[in-house]
């Protein structure tokens, strides 16, 4: 598969298509993978593929605006590049994706406290994958090995669930436990590819919105920001959970909101780049239940 | 805390200046009796409520926030309430699932011609909101955690 | 325990001038009376104003040590604090600290010609040692004054042109960017002024002050005209939090500009990697 | 040896028993593991939730000297006129147990920026004086540990009270200073001679067991205009983790709120640390601000203070997003 991805950045390299290609590089310690930028045919050969390839490359993308840019992508980096198409922030003429078939990729957290068993090692979001076959790559390496099934009584949302079912106090207790431990490193929003304002609602000082101190005030007004700023736009790449140095389930956050779109406006991110944003359109029969 | 007896909410209510505003002012021209918890913000349109306007009252201390527009169809800018009702649908059960009370965050429709529904609207969302007590979530002075 | 190095001292603005419409003159004065007899500093140096519930940002003391009239500090509205002090009005209060900074190097200027270049809002920290020089004529040889600004409304400190002029051997030259309709002094920015005044370099210290790219585009112009390193002076300006070399955001190279600057000479610069 | 440290020798449940007693008058701090999600110093009042083994807390023993946001002062109306108010300073007495060596020498290297000079930062001098620090040596480094490069070792007892090193399943402690001899001075027994050269020659081999050695360059001066910077910084996302995880970093953010004056931590990769109200910024670039943060741990700080602002921890490398690691990029700098 490695071979493949080589033979085919070193093509696109050679005849000018692109300037630039993003992929994954082993790292210098010879098991964690960092990114790699490979702009000459030599450097191709840094390119690897295996299922320490964690982190969603679109993020970087707009980095080179108007370039024409290579990237490497699995099932949930296309999502968000779709999303990002969704939303002009890319031209899909500068893009050349290149899809890698994958079969979920490893959790370091998880890998450090369960070591023996390779199963329970996978990120929670490939568990459910929906692998939704969206044919926007130029081209697709595929893998030989057979694909991971997701167990058919897999819930996606049964953490979620959970939580929900939880007394309101419980729940205010849960959270104001995690997010105390904040501490506003912006880790969750400078991986996140729909992250790409110019100026963060964070960084505003006229007016500014929240409190820049890690207590619970400015912590829980940045997270539940950083949530209702991706409702409809997440589509569970799981990077700012991998991201967070103290560990704060934002994945339970996020899915949460993609639960709430599904069910009452049934609506998922990510899945074409012609259709209308979700809070940039609105159906006649929206529920209001809620309002007197 | 021990529960201070003659507690008054403070509630801060975003009105729609074409119909809930109105509303509200018909109310008051035709002296109708409505506790006076309710801090009115006038705005243009409920589709321009922004997210971050319920966030930051809720947490610097206001008891409730209320964001109030004109009926569905009714909308002088024809689609703003639209917009406003996704976007607080998802902001209601998120700030609902992070614990913090779903009283303390609600949203009406009020018309520039209905008074007494605003005044009913009022009447019900203070008795809820003292029933739902005073805001604790972030300690005023330490800005943390109510211990 | 030592007393708070971020705790300001409490002053009440007892006067306000309107330089332009976006600059605006602050007379202060201590209110804690000892403070006020005490408060001693160098030209170019500066000092944190802090507008309470706004923030705090530095800003050059614009009048002389010489002359005891108060603290005064000229503030272009710009971002979130100057606006908020554009805003205040007499007997307003607001929190001083320092003052910051090492200040011009008066000892190497003393009787040596003096080239003061100045661009926008940097006369403001050169009014201060331009005044401290007037007042102690006798130290310093020739002065002249290049002073330019992008139109006739952007000049500052109007008011003290006149004294300028009137001092003993000192020449005061005005430029503004683009030729306005009765205006009668000199046209163009301020590094082709210099070309063609062609100051002499013998023995004499080119002291600079204005927006980055006006510094970028005078040193060489000066260097040409036979300045040396250590003959040409600048004060830089960077943003700033704590004015105490700790909060680390302004350095350039191991050099901090509120602790060890904001005045350098040329020759410091020349050695040190820094992007500006 | 130091001059007048003392050697002692005592079993688990007798340091345990220790510092039970001294919880009424101390507040006992140290790591305790949260699963899957890290180990982190928290105040213990069970020594059951201690964590004695290895591994590393997520966020340094720093953050309880110089605070990841605290209030310096208050404003407030005074019939109608602006006073100023200074917050009272944290009185109570603590313990920290289980500071790893590096981040003791991280706090003396802090303390050349905030103790220094005539401006002395009262809140970190408070927390300092307050904070008795018992450190942990580490008997298993981690592979992203350098701290034998830059002038640090497992074993060293710079900066710390007392040094605890397990011994099979009892502890040598090396008590260094009076306030940690005052406490532990009652424990276990003397170490005889010859247990005395066991601990030396135990030292060493640990010290030389840290196989990530780096070489840092004497002047990256001049390759400070060189190609290499853009190509390395390339990955970096400008978050906050490796400044706010850095044992050495100390910039902070002064925020005004409301009548308070907030300090916070501030990092030199967010793109606005430099952003002047003119809206020029003079480190915007991603390469700029990598560079300044390479240069101020590995050049600024050696031509102030001689030393590298820089303990070799590995916290920066273990927790960057994108795994960059400060140490390679120092290493595999080139030399023109």
């Amino acid at each position: 598969m490695v071979d493949e991805l080589k033979a085919k950045v070193r093509e696109l390299l050679k005849n000018k298509q692109v300037e630039l290609v993003i992929g994954y590089q082993r790292a210098a310690d010879g098991v964690s993978v960092i990114p790699c930028f490979v702009e000459n045919e030599k450097d191709a050969e840094l390119l690897i593929w295996d299922a320490y390839c964690v982190y969603n490359l679109s993020g970087y993308l707009k980095d080179y605006p108007g370039k024409k840019i290579g990237i490497v992508a699995k099932d949930c980096d296309l999502r968000s590049i779709v999303v990002l198409l969704q939303e002009n922030q890319l031209k899909r003429e500068n893009l050349f994706i290149i899809e890698m078939e994958c079969h979920g990729v490893i959790d370091e957290k998880r890998l450090k406290y369960d070591t023996q068993n390779q199963e329970i090692n996978f990120a929670q979001k490939c568990k459910g994958c929906p692998s939704a076959k969206l044919s926007i790559a130029d081209c697709v390496i595929k893998d030989k090995g057979e694909k991971r099934k997701t167990p058919d009584d897999y819930d996606e949302y049964e953490p979620i669930r959970k939580m929900e079912a939880k007394a309101i106090s419980e729940r205010l207790k849960f959270w104001q436990e995690e997010f105390s431990r904040c501490i506003r490193c912006y880790a969750c929003r400078q991986v996140c590819p729909m992250c790409y304002c110019p100026k963060c609602v964070a960084e505003q000082t006229q007016p500014a919105w929240f409190s820049k101190g890690t207590n619970l005030e400015g912590n829980l007004s940045w997270n539940v920001t950083r949530a209702m700023h991706l409702a409809g736009r997440c589509i569970d790449c799981g990077e700012c959970e991998r991201a967070c140095p103290v560990g704060i389930p934002l994945r339970d956050i996020n899915k949460k909101i993609q639960k709430d779109v599904q069910e009452l406006f049934s609506y998922q991110a990510g899945l074409s780049a012609e259709a209308k944003p979700l809070f940039a359109c609105f159906d006649k029969k929206d529920p209001d239940d809620f309002i007197k | 805390m021990t529960e201070k007896k003659n507690w008054e909410p403070k509630i801060v209510a975003f009105l729609c200046n074409w119909c809930s505003y109105a509303g509200a002012d018909l109310a008051g021209t035709s002296r109708m009796e409505y506790p006076p918890n309710v801090r009115i913000i006038r705005v243009p349109c409920s589709g321009r409520m922004n997210p971050l306007f319920v966030i930051k009252c809720l947490m610097k201390g206001a008891d409730g926030v209320l964001i109030s527009g004109c009926h569905i169809n009714d909308c002088h800018y024809s689609e703003g309430n639209f917009y406003a009702r996704r976007r607080f649908a998802v902001l209601k059960k998120l700030l609902e699932y992070t614990g913090i009370d779903p009283r303390r965050f609600q949203m009406s429709w009020v018309s520039a011609s209905e008074g007494d529904k605003w005044a009913k609207v009022v009447r019900e969302l203070v008795d809820e909101i003292k029933s739902a007590g005073p805001n604790r979530l972030v300690d005023r002075q330490t800005h943390s955690a109510e211990v | 325990m030592s007393q708070n190095i971020y705790l300001p001292n409490l002053a009440q603005i007892i006067e306000i001038k309107e330089e332009t419409s976006d600059i605006k003159t602050f007379k202060l004065k201590f209110k804690d009376q000892a403070i006020e007899e005490s408060f001693d500093y160098k030209p170019g140096q500066f000092v944190e104003f802090s507008v309470f519930g706004e923030g705090e940002a530095p800003f050059c003391i614009s009048n002389s040590p010489t002359r005891k009239s108060g603290l005064e500090c000229s503030v272009k509205r710009m971002g979130k604090v100057s606006q908020a002090l554009h805003e205040l009005n007499i007997g307003d209060t607001v929190g001083i600290r320092g003052p910051y900074g090492n200040g011009f190097p008066i000892d190497d200027l003393k009787n040596k010609h003096l080239l003061f270049v100045a661009g926008g809002i940097g006369l403001a920290p050169l009014r201060s040692l331009i005044n401290y020089c007037l007042d102690k004529r006798g130290d310093f040889k020739e002065i002249t004054i290049v002073n330019g600004a992008r139109s006739s409304k952007d000049l500052v400190f109007k008011s003290e042109y006149e004294a300028w002029r009137g001092a003993k051997n000192t020449q005061l030259h005005l430029t503004v960017d683009c030729n306005e309709e009765n205006w009668t002094c000199m046209v163009g920015v301020v590094p082709k002024i210099l070309e063609q005044l062609k100051p002499t370099c013998q023995g004499s210290v080119a002291i600079v002050c204005g927006p980055p790219i006006m510094i970028k585009f005078t040193l060489p112009v000066l260097l040409k005209l036979g300045f040396c390193p250590e003959a040409i002076i600048t004060t830089l300006e960077m943003k700033m939090k704590c004015g105490l070399g700790k909060c680390g955001r302004c350095n350039i190279g191991n050099l901090y500009i509120c602790k060890d600057g904001p005045v350098f000479s040329y020759s410091q610069l020349k050695n040190i990697n820094y992007d500006l | 040896m130091g001059k007048g440290c003392m050697l002692k020798i005592t079993t688990k449940e007798d340091l345990t028993k220790i510092l039970i007693s001294l919880l009424n008058d101390f507040e006992i701090i140290g790591p305790k593991e949260l699963s899957h999600k890290g180990i982190f110093y928290e105040s213990i009042t069970d020594l059951k939730d201690l964590h004695w083994g290895e591994g590393f807390t997520t966020e340094p023993v720093k953050k309880f000297f110089l605070s990841p946001s605290e209030y310096l002062f208050k404003g407030r109306y005074e019939n109608g006129q602006e006073a100023l108010e200074e917050l009272p300073l944290p009185g109570n007495k603590r313990i920290i147990i289980g500071v790893r060596p590096c981040e003791a020498i991280g706090l003396s290297l802090l303390d050349k920026v905030f103790n220094a000079g005539e401006d002395q930062d009262k809140f970190y001098l408070n927390n300092r004086a307050r904070t008795i620090l018992v450190g942990l040596s580490c008997l298993k480094p981690d592979k992203n540990c350098f701290c034998t490069s830059v002038g640090g070792s497992p074993e060293s007892s710079r900066g710390l009270d007392a040094l605890i090193s397990p011994v099979g399943n009892e502890f040598i402690i090396e008590i260094i200073t009076e306030r940690a001899k005052g406490i532990f001075e009652s424990l276990g027994r003397n170490l005889n001679q010859e247990e005395v050269k066991l601990w030396g020659s135990d030292k060493k081999r640990r010290e030389g067991s840290l196989n990530f050695r780096i070489k840092v360059s004497e002047n990256l001066d001049n390759i400070f205009e060189s190609e290499y910077w853009e190509k390395v910084s390339k990955s970096c996302i400008s978050c906050g983790v490796c400044t706010f995880l850095c044992p050495t970093c100390h910039c902070f953010d002064l925020v005004d709120e409301k009548r308070k004056k907030l300090r916070c931590y501030d990092g030199c990769a967010f793109c606005d640390f430099t952003l002047e109200a003119s809206g020029t910024n003079p480190r915007a670039a991603r390469k700029e601000r990598y560079r300044q943060r390479v240069f101020h741990k590995f050049d600024y700080f050696k031509k102030n203070f001689q030393e590298n602002l820089c303990v070799g921890c590995g916290r920066c490398i273990r927790f960057c997003p994108v795994k960059m690691n400060i140490a390679e990029v120092v290493d595999k700098a080139p030399l023109v």
